[in-house]
């Protein structure tokens, strides 16, 4: 095998901490550079991977395979599909910006600091190229490390004992993610074809695991997903570690880490277990539309600025959980969108959050007031990511939103229902922050605050830019997640025979790439509003 | 004497010494109980040999022996070294290191 | 015995001339205050020694099976020996500047290393249970002298007498299990046991064993010994007798249980399993709020030993392997671990308490890398050797349907994160105190490096040393 | 007709240009680009009615694809425009008056110092507006839904350094997200029914899919209602007008009275062909229509607030819209939506000129006799007042009559009847506001505490002392619309012919309707314009002249409190909400995360107690090793 441009991802940034690693200790304005320009390298070739990704194609492409430890049958097997292409660029966009954010807020060590970041630049790439279970666990549970010890050595008071129940807790599922790895490998080798964990092979053949068995394989997967994500009620790691991190690194981790639950969940959990994610789907449909209400809720009377975030970040996985158990289509695609996103807005909510706290030190919201006067530049751009964040039509955020909830309305419409909703929730608590924050009478102390500087306009750009790009022409993101998509919930519904009648409401729609756009399913509602409502109360 | 009553003699000596180590705050005579276990087991070892009839269990005899010995030494200039310093060799007033 | 039979134990014949020449070479330029001199000669020679018996170990034997069928030098003796080795040359390594540094008797020490390697090699070749009792003794003498060596010291005194009174205490357990298994079974030779029908005397007699090799390899609840032994005892002593010991213990379980009696495995396995989880939880537990560093890692490898014996409570060649592959793993990063505080000094005295950690970044970086990467690898996460290693073990007990054992385990890995990273996070953050000083020296430096590259290595690129304990273990089958 | 792509397009520039350069080019500059890319959006309007005029009748919708938006799973949506004569009167009504106020703005807002930031919301709020009018599906609607709604919170908190206008903001845009839940879910279902959200498809396939009075037709018509009645503030989702007019009073004039608040209205007239076929859902849309007019006047009745009675009248007068909608008079619907449009911004214009002259007051009670020194102001109130009241020439008398016997014709005879009775109190209320405005003389009345205090931001502090008129670029645009309010109701200027707006709609709408020619219109002409005299010379009897007295302490209480429904909604939805979220909070703090920590907490206490079994002696340990062997030999025994 001769590596190719995703192996090339995963050695930049290793490259680049290596050099970060030799420089000199005190050069800090070089040791940036030498991050930075790793980053931008490794962007520059996920940007050309993305730009080359054939639309239209649901198997894996770039694809590079390797022998890794053929004695136990791990493979070294990278590739990029629908799932992942612009989730790579995702996280490649993201790096750069969060390493410009954080001048203001890293000032000690900065060399471990950039080389922590690179690796976790590394372990997350790493996350969504591995097709092979053990490497995947391998990124999965390695990023975690370089994020200990960004939350634990360069956050705020709290921060010991958040990185630890952090990573403790995620740990905590992770392990039984492990547990579950092996256990279908085990079973596979039982079955004709053998076993290893090269999961394309793997889902090849038959995988030996039915009933209860896969049951209890697809929670080991789902928790540890569901506990990266958050879903609720495995969450409460997430405000204690996003509040106690530096902003900057609070990015990465809503950003991205967050995205690689929901990731996996459909990576593994859905083509693994697929009669397990039909029937245990309304559960998580429901855990779902839990957590956007009572994370919208509580993020409305929290105090804290990167607490208020956290918990409405956790409200805005939810939909993305909300779209995938959905099974549909439409919110499949809807929830990959809204994972980019949900990474450029909450991303971004975190970067000028963590430029504010810079600026001002303080993490209350009613230790501000009147923002918007003093800096109008900044809170404009705010105003924007936070209109993004509740899903605006022409931002981003709608786009995700309005086809998570138009897809689960044809699966679980009693969960859209309730999820729209939800939609009034992100309102309360991001207008409250907004209006706490930048409306109200000007705080006299905090005259004399600097506006958004050159370099942060440079910063923010893009993210703005992206915003707009995405809620006003999706097709490009919609269009490269398509087949895959189409061809990952064939493999869900496929397992058992579908019913006609059954294979509208109760499982998730086959859909065929060129199926006519407006075509709906005319078929379906001739039966008339009886129909309909019988389908509803479901 | 049957062989069942040697190794019910052998299996009472054992006990004995292991009581031994466990009551008495001595170190000399913990380590003088474990040399009872030790024996102990060589009566067994010769029992078993003689009902087996092979020489298996005679020449380990003297591997223990031998280790029991060497036991003796290290275990004494260590005793000796405490005793140096403390002035005692309760077992039970070395206690500096738990927890 | 023949030059073929001297052959075949060729790595544990170089160690012991080895280990005599140190001991002449130390008596010879010893003066008369006798104080060893301040040169590294004796270590020098110690390395030569192990790097030869390195090499020697390359190569299989024409005979593996020697000694008259009570020896045998095949894979799995090539493999533990490998270990033992990598952990005695590691151990080599780091010594010097800590004996320098608080004048103990290098000739002694160094001798007493390569003799107790000697005894941990001789258990993975015991193909006799008199062997393995040899192989035994052989490698717990030379520890009690080692934990009592810095004569000056009361926790040295007292660890020296701890370990040696429980050792003895154990070890009579050890041989009267021999004693039974041999009135049971009418024979010493292992590899003539597996067709012994399980009687209540065999059964008896096992426990025994079980019980001598548990306390070696510090299994609760026969491990009460370790943290004080590993408390009290000098540095690279601690180091290299947590390391060698588990080498030892667990070479010995192989040989004796899934290797001589894989028919009785229904009932050993039951044992080995409850063993294994009260250890897992009883070390990872009580290492959770420890403030000294020797003793955390005490309660650390008493956690390990009960991974380890996952490998042995879950038979098969995935459990062998496991084993074998943790061993190698875990004397690399455990010495790595011990490597960076010999580097550390409070006032002539050993810097082991977590706080005296505080700040070593900033004066020694790549030490407080390496500290970290270790423990990183010792809480089992990846991309280290330890992550590797745990997976083996975790797929051996799921193979092996103890499902409950695998949780346990992986539970248990999750508590140990909390203190592992709390070192790490230690070394890597605050300020230094100021009485703590880091020292400099060539050797641990190499060691470190050693080690922290294995540790990479076993974690990114197993399949080198995945190939070749498989090669062990498709060997014995 | 592509080019129709600038109507929107036009300000979304003027957005851009002033958001991004606004700082750069003066206030001349700033105004300039903000009113000149409306005007030409107008213009650009005018053109487009002009071709779609030359076109035959059946042949006025053009449908403008300019890419696609949005493909998933099956379905897609593009990014459409409809250009058909509803969409083409709506983009007139937006841009004309919208120009109007933007020209109006420049003179008010002209010593803000956030000027560039006002005139760039107002652009970003016409091009969302016209968007909403010209789209050609619903998300593509909704586009524009939610950018008016983003603006209105936005022009509402426009002076956010004010607690109560920031508050004021957050309130319209929650209350009418609430609705919006209800829009979403009724574009969901639209999609479930149909596979699209087109408005043409849906139009030509509703007869086809939706089964008449059936569920799913109720239920879209319901859901999309709800959306409506957030923004076009109906009951029970009414209450953020009144407080929206913390904003400033042109804002008040463009958003809250003729554009944004009445896209609900035009979005059921855009779906007019569904709710045919949902008769229960048509009748919840004009009780509801009926029941906020007469609400809504009555609230009126006792509001000390000049821009407050004005959101009240608005508020009433969009419940006649959806009464007109509701039983089928869509094209009445339409022509009052225009009419309002003119006599309504000309009201709050006329309001602000009298703000202008007075230093920011709104509290009619402490005002009086301005006719004197604002004479010109007086008399286009006049005309608005009367328009409103439904005085004859005037426009909102030919539309409002129009809603008044569509009902009656239709045999609402109730709906027709509570419409007039809210006739009467408008005529009421707007004499009293006059009264208490401009003739009475000043009283020194309540400090206005509600507002709090004037910031500088608000206009200098003029006065009492030297009322004046506004200058011309104030005048102007409210002589225009005064013009406009005396001619408007030549649109649909007939009793028995459809008239010309009516016509020009035709074939958008040509389903509904009764049939406007029932017989007997000459009576309930009569009637009406009866009882809107009996309103008129009530209210002067009552505040003019004081002739006439006495109202019961409690029914006051009711108006005041009108009706104290935003109580009930408070009771009922908002403190529980309030509540349930602390809840979580705890819930979340000590229950969720409690039950972790326990876990945690175990696990330390655990290794507090086995690290107590390390005792340090010795025999202890042998101890311990020997309950080991105990164990371990007992089990082998048993085995």
């Amino acid at each position: 095998m001769t590596p190719g441009p995703l192996t090339l991802l995963l050695a930049i940034p290793l490259a680049g901490a290596a050099a970060a690693a030799a420089a000199d200790a005190r050069g800090e304005r070089r040791l940036r550079a030498v991050g930075f320009a790793a980053m931008l390298l490794t962007f520059l070739v996920a940007a050309w991977v993305w730009l080359r990704f054939a639309p239209g194609v649901a198997g894996l492409q770039f694809e590079e395979r390797a022998a890794w430890v053929p004695a136990v049958g791990m493979t070294y097997h990278l590739g990029v599909d629908g799932l992942s292409v612009s989730l790579i660029a995702l996280v490649a966009f993201l790096f750069p910006i969060a390493l410009g954010a954080s001048a203001g807020q890293i000032r000690e060590r900065v060399k471990p600091f950039v080389v922590t970041l690179l690796l976790l630049e590394t372990g997350l790439l790493g996350t969504f190229l591995a097709q092979d279970l053990v490497l995947f666990y391998v990124f999965w549970e390695a990023m975690l490390v370089p994020m200990y010890f960004l939350i634990a050595l360069w956050g705020g008071p709290a921060r010991m004992r958040a990185a630890i129940k952090f990573f403790l807790y995620t740990m905590a599922g992770s392990v039984l993610m492990l547990l579950a790895i092996i256990a279908v490998y085990l079973n596979a080798a039982h079955q004709p074809g053998g076993s290893t964990f090269d999961l394309p092979a793997l889902l090849a053949r038959p995988l030996g695991v039915t009933g209860s068995a896969e049951t209890l394989l697809f929670l080991a997967f789902a928790v540890a997903f569901a506990i990266k994500m958050p879903v609720w009620p495995l969450h409460t790691w997430l405000p204690d570690a996003y509040a106690a991190s530096p902003p900057v690194v609070t990015v990465l981790l809503a950003g991205l880490m967050a995205k690689a639950g929901a990731y996996g969940l459909l990576r593994f959990c859905l083509p693994l277990f697929p009669d397990a994610s039909r029937t245990l789907g309304p559960l998580l449909s429901g855990l779902a539309v839990i957590g956007i209400l009572y994370g919208g809720a509580i993020a409305w009377t929290q105090r804290d600025m990167r607490r208020l975030l956290a918990y409405g970040s956790m409200s805005h996985m939810g939909f993305i959980l909300l779209g995938i158990f959905a099974l549909d289509a439409t919110a499949v695609q809807g929830s990959l969108i809204q994972m980019i996103n949900h990474g450029v807005s909450t991303g971004a909510l975190f970067v000028l959050a963590g430029l504010l706290l810079d600026r001002t030190g303080r993490a209350r919201t009613d230790e501000y007031g009147g923002v918007a006067s003093l800096i109008p530049a900044f809170s404009a751009v705010t105003l924007i990511v936070v209109m993004s964040s509740l899903a605006l039509p022409a931002t981003n955020g709608f786009i995700g939103e309005f086809l998570i909830l138009l897809g689960t309305f044809e699966t679980r419409p009693a969960a859209a229902v309730v999820a729209t909703v939800g939609v009034v929730v992100a309102v309360a608590y991001l207008l409250a922050f907004v209006g706490r924050v930048f409306h109200g009478p000007v705080r006299e102390d905090l005259r004399g605050l600097a506006d958004l500087t050159p370099r942060e306009r440079a910063l923010v750009a893009p993210l703005v830019l992206v915003i707009f790009w995405t809620g006003l022409y999706p097709q490009p993101l919609l269009e490269r997640s398509a087949a895959t998509v189409n061809a990952l919930l064939n493999r869900v519904a496929g397992t058992t025979a579908v019913q006609p009648a059954a294979a509208h409401g109760g499982s998730p729609r086959a859909v065929t790439p060129d199926s006519p756009p407006a075509g709906g399913s005319p078929a379906a509602f001739a039966a008339g509003p009886g129909g309909r409502t019988g389908r509803q109360g479901r | 004497m049957p062989a069942p009553l040697y190794l019910s003699l052998s299996a009472v000596l054992f006990a004995l010494g292991t009581v031994g180590v466990l009551v008495r705050r001595s170190a000399l005579i913990v380590f003088m109980s474990v040399e009872l276990m030790l024996n102990a087991v060589n009566l067994t070892f010769v029992t078993f040999a003689r009902l087996r009839g092979g020489v298996d269990g005679q020449v380990l005899v003297f591997f223990v022996l031998v280790v029991a010995a060497a036991e003796v030494v290290i275990g004494l200039a260590i005793i000796v070294n405490i005793f140096r310093a403390r002035e005692t060799v309760d077992v039970d007033d070395v206690d500096l290191l738990r927890g | 015995m023949s030059w073929r039979d001297l052959g075949a134990a060729s790595p544990e014949l170089v160690l012991t001339v080895a280990a005599l020449a140190v001991l002449l070479y130390d008596a010879w330029t010893t003066g008369p205050s006798l104080e060893s001199p301040r040169g590294g000669g004796a270590g020098w020679l110690a390395l030569a020694g192990v790097a030869l018996a390195v090499l020697l170990n390359a190569f299989p034997p024409a005979a593996p099976v020697a000694f008259a069928g009570m020896y045998v030098r095949d894979r799995l003796t090539q493999a533990v020996t490998l270990a033992a080795l990598l952990g005695t040359g590691i151990t080599v390594l780091l010594s010097p500047a800590y004996l320098n540094r608080f004048r103990l008797p290098a000739g002694e020490y160094y001798a007493l290393v390569l003799f107790s390697a000697v005894g941990a090699i001789l258990m993975g070749a015991a193909r006799n249970l008199a062997v393995l009792f040899l192989g035994l003794e052989i490698l717990s003498f030379p520890l009690y002298t080692l934990a009592a060596l810095a004569t000056r010291s009361r926790r040295s005194q007292e660890a020296g007498l701890k370990y040696l009174l429980l050792g003895a205490f154990g070890t009579a357990f050890f041989v009267y299990g021999v004693a039974l298994v041999y009135g049971a079974a009418g024979t010493l030779d292992l590899s003539r046991l597996a067709g012994v029908p399980i009687t209540p005397l065999l059964g008896v007699g096992v426990a025994l064993l079980t019980i001598g090799l548990g306390f070696e390899a510090a299994l609760a609840p026969f491990h009460a010994w370790a943290p004080d032994v590993y408390e009290g005892a000098p540095l690279p002593a601690t180091a290299f007798m947590s390391v060698i010991a588990k080498v030892g213990a667990f070479a010995g379980f192989l040989r004796v249980f899934p290797l001589a009696l894989p028919a009785a495995s229904a009932q050993w396995s039951a044992a080995l399993v409850a063993v294994a989880i009260v250890t897992m939880i009883w070390g990872n537990l009580a290492a959770l709020f420890q403030t000294n560093l020797k003793r955390l890692l005490a309660y650390s490898s008493i956690a390990h030993a009960g991974y380890m014996l996952i490998g042995i409570a879950a038979p098969g060649p995935a459990g062998t392997l496991g084993v074998l592959y943790y061993l190698v793993v875990y004397a690399v990063m455990n010495l790595g671990a011990f490597g960076v505080l010999i580097l550390l000094e409070r006032r002539g005295e050993e810097a082991d308490e977590i706080a005296d950690l505080a700040g070593l970044w900033g004066r020694a970086p790549w030490a407080a890398g390496v500290l970290a990467l270790c423990m990183v690898s010792l809480a089992g996460l990846p991309p280290t050797g330890g992550f590797i290693a745990k997976l083996y073990l975790f797929r051996a007990a799921l193979e092996a349907r103890h499902t409950a054992l695998a949780l346990v385990a992986v539970l248990t890995s999750v508590v140990s994160v909390y203190y592992y990273l709390r070192v790490a996070a230690a070394a890597l953050s605050g300020t230094a105190p100021d009485a703590v000083a880091p020292r400099r020296s060539a050797t641990v430096g190499i060691a470190l490096a050693l080690a922290g590259a294995g540790v990479l290595w076993f974690g990114i690129l197993p399949s080198t040393l995945t190939a070749f304990v498989q090669q062990a273990v498709q060997a014995l089958r | 007709m592509t080019y129709a792509v600038w109507i929107p397009l036009l300000p979304l520039l003027g957005w851009v240009a002033n958001g991004v350069a606004g700082g750069r080019w003066g206030r001349r500059g700033v105004a300039t680009v903000a009113c000149g890319t409306v005007v030409a959006a107008f213009a650009v309007g005018l053109a487009v009615l002009a071709s779609l005029s030359s076109l035959p009748a059946g042949a006025r919708h053009v449908e403008i694809d300019l890419y696609r938006w949005m493909a998933a799973g099956p379905i897609t949506v593009p990014m459409r425009l409809l250009v058909d004569p509803l969409s083409a009167v709506m983009v007139l009504v937006v841009t004309g008056v919208g120009a109007l106020i933007h020209i109006y703005s420049a003179g008010y807002m002209a010593d803000d110092d956030a000027f560039a930031r006002y005139f760039a919301y107002l652009n970003l709020f016409t091009a969302s507006m016209l968007t909403l009018v010209l789209a050609g599906n619903l998300v593509v609607m909704f586009i524009g839904w939610e950018g008016v709604g983003l603006c209105s919170y936005l022009l509402i908190a426009f002076w956010f350094t004010r607690p109560a206008a920031a508050a004021a903001g957050v309130k319209a845009f929650i209350v009418t997200r609430l609705g919006d839940v209800g829009f979403l879910l009724g574009i969901f279902l639209a999609f479930g029914v149909f596979g699209t959200a087109d408005f043409g498809v849906m139009t030509r396939d509703a007869a086809a899919r939706l089964p008449l009075g059936g569920t799913a037709a109720t239920a879209l018509c319901l859901l999309l209602f709800l959306g409506a009645c957030g923004k076009s503030a109906q009951l029970p989702l009414y209450m953020w007008l009144p407080d929206a007019m913390e904003g400033p009073t042109p804002v008040s004039a463009l958003i809250h009275a003729a554009t944004m608040v009445t896209a609900g209205v035009f979005m059921i007239v855009r779906m007019h062909a569904v709710y045919l076929r949902a008769p229960l859902a048509m009748d919840v849309v004009a009780v509801t229509g009926a029941v906020t007019a007469i609400f809504a006047a009555a609230s009126a009745l006792v509001e000390p607030d000049l821009k407050r009675v004005l959101a009240y009248s608005t508020i009433s007068q969009l419940g006649y819209m959806f009464l007109a909608v509701g039983v089928g008079a869509w094209g009445a619907g339409i022509f009052h939506l225009t009419s309002h449009a003119f006599f309504e911004a000309l009201l709050f214009l006329a309001a602000g000129s009298v703000m202008h002259a007075l230093g920011g007051t709104t509290d009619m009670r402490r005002m009086g006799g301005l006719a004197r020194p604002l004479p010109w102001t007086a008399a286009t109130f006049g005309i608005g007042a009367l328009a409103l009241a439904g005085i004859p020439p005037f426009a909102g008398f030919f539309s409002k009559d129009q809603i008044l016997s569509a009902a009656f014709h239709r045999g609402d005879v109730a709906l027709w009847a509570v419409g007039l009775a809210a006739a009467g109190l408008t005529a009421v209320y707007i004499v009293r506001a006059f009264v208490l405005t401009f003739l009475t003389p000043a009283g020194p009345g309540p400090r206005p505490d509600r507002r709090g205090p004037t910031t500088p931001q608000r206009e200098p502090a003029a006065g009492h002392a030297a009322p004046h008129e506004a200058p011309p670029i104030m005048g102007l645009p409210i002589q225009a619309l005064a013009a406009l309010t005396v001619l408007g109701g030549a649109l649909g200027l007939s009793f028995t012919q459809p008239g010309a707006l009516d016509r020009f709609l035709a074939p958008v709408v040509a389903a509904g309707g009764p049939d406007p020619a029932g017989g007997g219109e000459g009576t309930l002409i009569a009637v009406s314009v009866t009882v809107a005299l009996a309103g008129v010379a009530a209210g002067w009897l009552i505040y003019g002249t004081g002739t006439l007295r006495g109202s019961s302490a409690a029914v006051r209480a009711w108006l005041s409190h009108q009706f104290y429904v935003e109580d009930f909604f408070n009771a009922v939805v908002a403190a529980p909400a309030r509540g349930l979220a602390w809840a979580f909070d705890l819930l979340d703090r000590e229950g969720v995360d409690g039950a972790v920590m326990s876990i945690g907490r175990m696990i330390g206490w655990g290794g507090g107690r086995l690290r107590r079994v390390q005792s340090g002696y010795l025999r202890q340990y042998a101890a311990i090793l020997l309950i080991g062997v105990i164990v371990l030999l007992a089990y082998w025994v048993s085995r």
